[in-house]
């Protein structure tokens, strides 16, 4: 980088949505040079491979100078345009612009993510494979748990900020991601009953495999619990923070409950369990669609602006729902998470017990269609933040807001 | 002189009986018949044999040997006239072969060639009568016929044929087992044996423990099959005048290896041997079973049928063709003058 | 989530994967293991192109070389398909399938109803098809109209590696007889595939690319070719195309073909195959009399021409449909008026 | 694979069902060949009296760990193998309570459950698809061992060929059982045509080939045992040609002008059936009190099979459509 630069330049860069991510594309700038920005607001919509998004302003100020057109790719971490105060020389701008426009006239790099870029890992839990993958050096250990069908992933607005401070941890839990699968009886190798009818009279159930019989017994919320544990143990981590996303709130609130010491603050978005009503529909249509047409309107009511459902979205979902032995998870979940068409859990009966072992944050999007945001009210002696313009995927609809909630617990808990 | 005739008869199903499977018997390829046929033409036509009888058979041998005719035209030496005996329907079954000899024999052939096995020499030899027979092995699996290079056996049955060497000096009268159940009468060149098995089914003999009687008119030590038994504790030579019986019991405390069939070399229990003379009858002991002639079950009896054996000296003139070749070299009958 | 691996080794992983799941999955084929009985290593070739390479030590007994005699290998698999096992053949070249038809489209496709429904024949039958390798006529056809016109049979053609691994999957198991087509000129191209097992449904064709201006629909090495087409004109004309892969002609997806042209109102169907009685005229057919009043021009096809495949380069790169004649058909269809 | 198989001798028992099954097959073809003149059995069916002692004498070895192959010329070979009478009568008469609903017909009768892969109407169909129902059970390690029957005519398919060397290179438990009744459809076999014999193939494919005589039951049979024995014991396939003469034309309503008065004679002199009754009478295994019952037996049986069979329903529309995918 040219010393000569102004420091007051703030550069905005190309976020690094996802693991896989190596270059972005802006398809709208919502801002243009001369704006003022506040921090939070929209800056451009831009689109990876993966997913598309809207990228927020992190600092507030004077939109200066738009460095990265419309529709070119640009490389993760590459500047896409510059915030300055107004006492900045246009020359001093020009040149971090003609840096800005050399990165990305170069293109991509061959090893852009190289350094730093999140480790995929896998812990053995009495058997079953957990995959976490972590970004970030110093600072405290900060564990992000995903919700019902979700994965890893679902937090790549927000791993790398986090990781600008903080040790940022995320795992698929068993049932998915790239995890075992197998959530039923015992862990037992990743082998679903075989369809293959074995006399030529009886014909077997047709593909896909895996008898539609409910699972057998065993307690799924007991074994992810463990996968956490087990997660914690082989970073090893032996005081961390737990982010925690619908079903993952009630996971990381049982976490917590079995060893308070180890855990140094909470903070759960839009958590299940601490209230009765829900959306049936969309667990159980989850649970059981087979096909894109079915998938994409349930995958809708997730966001408050379905503008984030792409097709390549909808196909990674339905791509994740087709790997042998996740319909069985999924199903085995429903039948946990749900009485009739009621929460099942009572999550603030295990926040109670907590007392007050660490600091507690709570979530919600106003416009959550899964889990109503009053159930905020019932999260006792935790500090709310409603997030407006939020559906039940606060971290992904509103990941600035969110990861103040993160950072301001962490400093609660000292 | 009078036409120097041979008869040739050969058995398309020689060769192919079950003992392919519970022995390790090769099967006698078709083809490798109708060749030595044609090796034998060409034989007969140098030694001026003027016409030849053929067994039509369905096959396989025939259509192939009809085929080469068609092909031969000019070449050198000449093959004799070839006549294929027809307008008979061919059944495919030991009956071809006995039509075939009689009308040989009535056609006024000198000799007669018979290609097979110990069977088809069997039921040729029955039908022969006084014309000398030249018994062909196809295989190994035989006592009987002479295993022999199927040309050098044409240029003695040709010999015979054209008269050249006198058919007395170079032939022997083998001996015949004759053996009668109620009015049915069957001969064998080699062995009678009484069989436990209730059925004639598929012919062969394979299991010794099945086998309480045998007769031998010969057995030789080196032979293979039934007779092999009492070749090696009372070996008969083709020339004695007698034959020999055996009783057998698996739990017999005398013990004997015998090649009874290709591959199947097996101990058998042999309870008592006894001298067998030729003319007088011997009954059999068994109430019941199958009489097996030349190692194929052939006649099945019940009680109060009781099989009576008689061993004859009156078989089939069979053609000697070391003697009849050693006979034409001391004539130089094969010699001819370049002019 | 997906590591890159080639479209071979995907087809390798879900046989492999899918033997390791379920001991009655057997494969069978010319050099499937290769070297048999010759001095050499004994797992010499793993298949033609290497597709079977390594099973044969990894399964002993399970990998069965064959001589050359399609009709006795096909039919044995047909049978012992009906006797609990859940045999994977390899036809080598789908151009051979005159010499086995007969099992295949006599026997194996029509043992459940003949038999009344009593009869189940989890065959597969993996193949190679397609031009562009300079193999000449007897080496580079596609044929896959022949199997899609029976009944009994289930015509699978993946185009990519992840759509391979999954639709081999859902194939071997299957309880009916499927023809697996796999393009000679695939197998290098390589993409995200997830490490765990899974089957893609048949009859869900993949809308690969959105628009809402013409639909193309096309299947096998052709969608890559009609994606290149679109991505040209979507830049050049501003034409956006949506580019559907019907990744199985039997059963087909024919809501999706429909839905889309009722949206753009404009069909090109892309079909590697000759013109006549091809996946191209059965689609046009299919769109004709379901959609004709969506239609706002007459439905264009491309396809090879109705002649045997060439052999040399010149001729080979003319027969197979390309971008440019993709893209003129486009043009054909957006610029037509009555 | 297994130690040696103990070759049974036939019991009482046994020589009453063979003779049963053997009477079952006499009295369907002739039953289903008067029918078949009246004009009611539609399409056309191909007739196997004369053939018993090669169906009795082959399938009474069988259990049912085997599976068999058949030909057109399929009844016997599916009553052998247990296939039920009356459904086997419907199927032909094309109604719904046929042994394939009356979608297969009478050259397609199957019933996989009992080990019958089905007649086939292609010559040559049969003997790839046992080698590899022959392939499963060897894999498996059930012992079964699987049966093609073909005729004269399918012996010259590439199919046969291809598997009889398949069988051997595999070294499968498969036996091929070439019915040859010396007529391949109207190719009269006479002297001058040069088929060889089916058998002398079989050492061409380094495996054992033997002839049978096709009339009688105990020849058929006592070859079929130990082909069977030594295939279940790992020893591999083995060629077994049965030589007789048919009753019937090739096909219903073959006008047979090519047979001359061969049916006459064949049906006096060898008839299987004949020859089988008074073998077993003469040995007293069997009673002649014993075989005129089981006759009275089978006669009330197949007058059944025809009345059923002609009463019963046809398939309607709605069968149409089914059973052509297991799932679509």
């Amino acid at each position: 980088m040219n010393p000569v630069t102004d420091e007051r330049i703030v550069p905005v860069t190309m976020p690094k949505w996802g693991l896989s991510m190596r270059l972005g594309k802006i398809t709208a700038w919502i801002v243009a040079e001369g704006d003022e920005v506040k921090a939070g607001d929209d800056l451009a919509d831009i689109e990876t491979d993966k997913i598309t998004g809207t990228l927020e302003a992190a600092t507030p100020g004077t939109v200066r100078r738009i460095v990265a057109r419309v529709g070119e790719d640009v490389p993760v971490s590459g500047t896409i345009a510059l915030i300055a105060p107004v006492g900045v020389s246009d020359a001093d701008l020009d040149a971090a612009v003609a840096d800005a426009r050399a990165v990305i006239d170069a293109g991509v790099p061959e090893d852009a993510d190289g350094a730093g870029a999140p480790v995929v890992q896998t812990a053995d839990v009495r058997g079953r494979k957990v995959s976490f993958a972590g970004a970030g050096a110093g600072g405290d250990v900060v564990l992000l748990i995903h919700g019902f069908g979700g994965d890893r992933d679902s937090w790549l607005f927000l791993q790398e900020p986090l990781a600008a401070r903080h040790q940022v941890y995320a795992l698929d839990l068993p049932g998915h991601g790239t995890s075992s699968k197998n959530l039923v009886a015992g862990a037992g190798p990743e082998t679903p009953a075989g369809a293959g009818p074995d006399a030529p009279a009886g014909a077997g159930p047709d593909a896909p495999p895996g008898p539609d019989a409910p699972p057998g017994p065993g307690d799924p919320a007991g074994l992810l619990a463990d996968a956490v544990v087990g997660v914690l143990d082989a970073i090893p981590a032996s005081r961390a923070h737990l982010v925690g996303h619908s079903m993952g709130g009630a996971v990381a609130l049982a976490v917590a409950a079995r060893d308070p010491r180890r855990i140094a603050s909470l903070t759960l978005i839009a958590p299940s369990g601490f209230g009765r009503q829900i959306n049936a529909g969309y667990l159980r249509g989850f649970a059981d669609a087979q096909t894109r047409r079915e998938l994409k309107p349930l995958v809708g009511q997730l966001f408050a602006d379905d503008k984030l459902v792409t097709r390549q979205v909808v196909d990674d979902l339905l791509a994740y729902k087709r790997l042998d032995g996740v319909e069985a998870a999924l199903h085995a979940l429903v039948l946990m998470l749900l009485g009739g068409d009621e929460q099942r859990g009572d999550s603030a009966a295990v926040l109670a017990a907590l007392g007050d072992a660490m600091p507690v944050t709570v979530v919600w999007g106003r416009q959550d269609q899964i889990i109503p945001a009053e159930q905020a009210q019932a999260v006792a002696g935790a500090v709310r933040y409603v997030i407006e313009g939020a559906g039940h995927m606060p971290h992904m609809e509103r990941p600035v807001e969110v990861q103040t909630a993160i950072e301001d617990t962490i400093a609660r808990a000292g | 002189m009078g036409d120097a005739v041979v008869g040739v008869v050969a058995n398309p199903l020689s060769g192919r009986d079950i003992r392919r499977l519970v022995t390790q018997a090769s099967v006698f390829p078709t083809a490798e018949k109708a060749n030595m046929i044609q090796r034998m033409l060409t034989a007969f036509g140098a030694v001026g044999v003027h016409r030849v009888l053929l067994s039509t058979d369905l096959g396989g041998i025939s259509a192939a040997v009809f085929r080469a005719i068609g092909r031969r035209r000019g070449a050198d030496p000449r093959w004799p006239e070839v006549e294929f005996l027809d307008g008979q329907p061919i059944r495919q079954t030991a009956q071809d072969t006995l039509d075939a000899v009689r009308r040989m024999v009535t056609a006024g052939a000198r000799v007669i060639v018979c290609l097979g096995g110990d069977g088809t020499a069997r039921v040729a030899a029955s039908a022969a009568g006084d014309v000398p027979l030249l018994a062909l092995s196809t295989g190994t699996n035989n006592v009987f016929p002479a295993v022999r290079e199927a040309t050098v056996a044409g240029l003695a049955a040709g010999l015979i044929a054209t008269g050249a060497v006198p058919a007395d000096g170079v032939t022997d009268r083998a001996k015949l087992l004759e053996v009668r159940v109620g009015g049915r009468v069957e001969t064998a060149l080699v062995d009678v044996a009484t069989s436990t098995e209730r059925h004639v089914g598929a012919r062969a003999v394979w299991d010794p423990a099945t086998v309480t009687e045998l007769f031998c008119a010969f057995a030789e030590p080196d032979a293979i099959g039934l007779s092999a038994i009492a070749g090696q504790v009372r070996p008969v030579a083709r020339h004695d005048p007698h034959g020999v019986i055996l009783r057998l019991a698996p739990d017999a405390a005398r013990q004997v290896l015998a090649p009874i069939a290709p591959g199947l070399v097996v101990p058998v229990g042999v309870r008592s041997i006894e001298r067998l003379e030729a003319g007088p009858v011997y009954h059999v002991d068994a109430r019941a079973g199958v009489i097996a002639v030349d190692g194929e079950r052939e006649l099945a009896f019940g009680p109060g049928e009781r099989p009576a054996v008689r061993l004859r000296a009156d078989g089939p003139r069979c053609v000697d063709v070391a003697a009849v070749l050693a006979a034409s070299a001391r004539l130089g009958l094969l010699e001819r003058v370049r002019h | 989530m997906a590591r890159n691996i080639t479209y071979r080794e995907a087809i390798n992983e879900a046989l492999t994967q899918e033997m390791e799941r379920d001991d009655t999955v057997i494969v069978m084929g010319e050099d499937n293991a290769g070297g048999a009985g010759a001095p050499g290593e004994d797992d010499a070739w793993g298949g033609v192109l290497g597709v079977t390479k390594g099973l044969y030590h990894k399964f002993p007994g399970r990998v069965l070389d064959t001589p050359i005699s399609e009709s006795a290998f096909i039919g044995a698999a047909v049978g012992a398909a009906t006797a609990g096992l859940r045999p994977v053949a390899e036809l080598m070249f789908v151009d051979f399938m005159g010499v086995c038809f007969d099992q295949i489209y006599n026997q194996a496709a029509k043992f459940r109803y003949m038999f009344g429904g009593k009869a189940v024949t989890p065959v597969v039958i993996r193949t190679m098809y397609g031009a562009g390798l300079r193999a000449a006529a007897q080496h580079s056809q596609c044929l896959y109209p022949l199997f899609t016109h029976i009944p009994g049979l289930k015509v699978v053609l993946p185009a990519t590696p992840y759509d391979a691994k999954g639709l081999l999957t859902q194939a071997i198991r299957d309880n009916d007889p499927v023809i697996f087509f796999e393009h000679k000129a695939l197998y290098d191209m390589s993409g995200p595939v997830p490490e765990e097992s899974y089957a893609l449904p048949f009859g869900e064709a993949n809308v690969v690319r959105e628009g809402a201006d013409v639909t193309i629909v096309t299947l096998g090495r052709m969608v890559h070719t009609s994606l290149s087409a679109a991505a040209e004109l979507a830049a050049s004309d501003g034409v956006q195309c949506e580019v559907i892969d019907l990744r199985t002609t039997s059963p087909l997806d024919a809501d999706t073909v429909l839905e889309s042209v009722e949206a753009t109102g404009r069909l090109v169907v892309v079909d590697e195959a000759h013109p006549r009685c091809s996946i191209a005229t059965d689609i046009s057919a299919l769109v004709a009399q379901r959609a004709f009043g969506a239609l706002r021009a007459p439905i264009e096809m491309v396809t090879a021409p109705h002649t045997p495949v060439p052999f040399s380069t010149a001729l080979e790169d003319i027969f197979i449909p390309d971008a440019q004649r993709i893209a003129n058909a486009v043009k054909t269809v957006t610029g037509w008026n009555p | 694979m297994t130690d040696t198989v103990e070759r049974k001798s036939l019991t009482r028992e046994d020589l009453l069902d063979v003779y049963r099954t053997m009477r079952t097959i006499r009295e369907f073809e002739e039953r289903v060949h008067a029918e078949f003149a009246t004009g009611d059995i539609p399409g056309f069916v191909h007739l196997y009296a004369g053939e018993e002692a090669s169906a009795a004498g082959v399938c009474s070895n069988l259990d049912d760990r085997d599976t068999i192959a058949s030909t057109h010329r399929g009844h016997g070979h599916c009553i052998a193998r247990g296939v039920d009478v009356a459904e086997m009568m419907a199927e032909i008469y094309g109604r719904k309570t046929g042994s394939c609903h009356g979608k297969g017909g009478s050259m397609h009768i199957a019933d996989l459950s009992k080990g019958m892969l089905g007649a086939n109407g292609i010559v040559g169909g049969g003997p790839p698809l046992i080698c590899g129902t022959a392939l499963a059970a060897k894999i498996k390690g059930t012992g079964g061992v699987s049966v093609a029957f073909f005729g004269d005519g399918g012996s010259n398919q590439g199919t046969t060929l291809e598997s009889m060397n398949l069988a051997s290179v595999w070294n499968l438990p498969a036996i091929f059982v070439a019915e040859n009744n010396g007529y391949a459809e109207t190719t009269s076999s006479t002297w001058s045509v040069a088929s060889d014999n089916i058998a002398d193939r079989a050492a061409g494919f380094g495996m054992p080939g033997v002839i049978v005589d096709g009339f009688d039951f105990f020849a058929a049979h006592e070859a079929a045992r130990e082909a069977i024995a030594r295939a279940r014991e790992g020893g591999g396939p083995t060629l077994i040609e049965m030589k007789f003469t048919r009753y019937f034309g090739h096909f219903e309503g073959d006008q047979q002008t090519y047979r001359a008065d061969e049916v006459a004679r064949a049906r006096a002199e060898f008839d299987c059936l004949k020859r089988f009754a008074d073998r077993v009478t003469e040995t007293g295994e069997l009673s002649r009190a014993d075989l005129d019952a089981v006759d009275a037996e089978v006669a009330t049986l197949i007058d059944a099979a025809v009345a059923d069979a002609k009463a019963a329903p046809l398939p309607t529309e709605a069968d149409l459509l089914t059973d052509v995918y297991v799932r679509y």
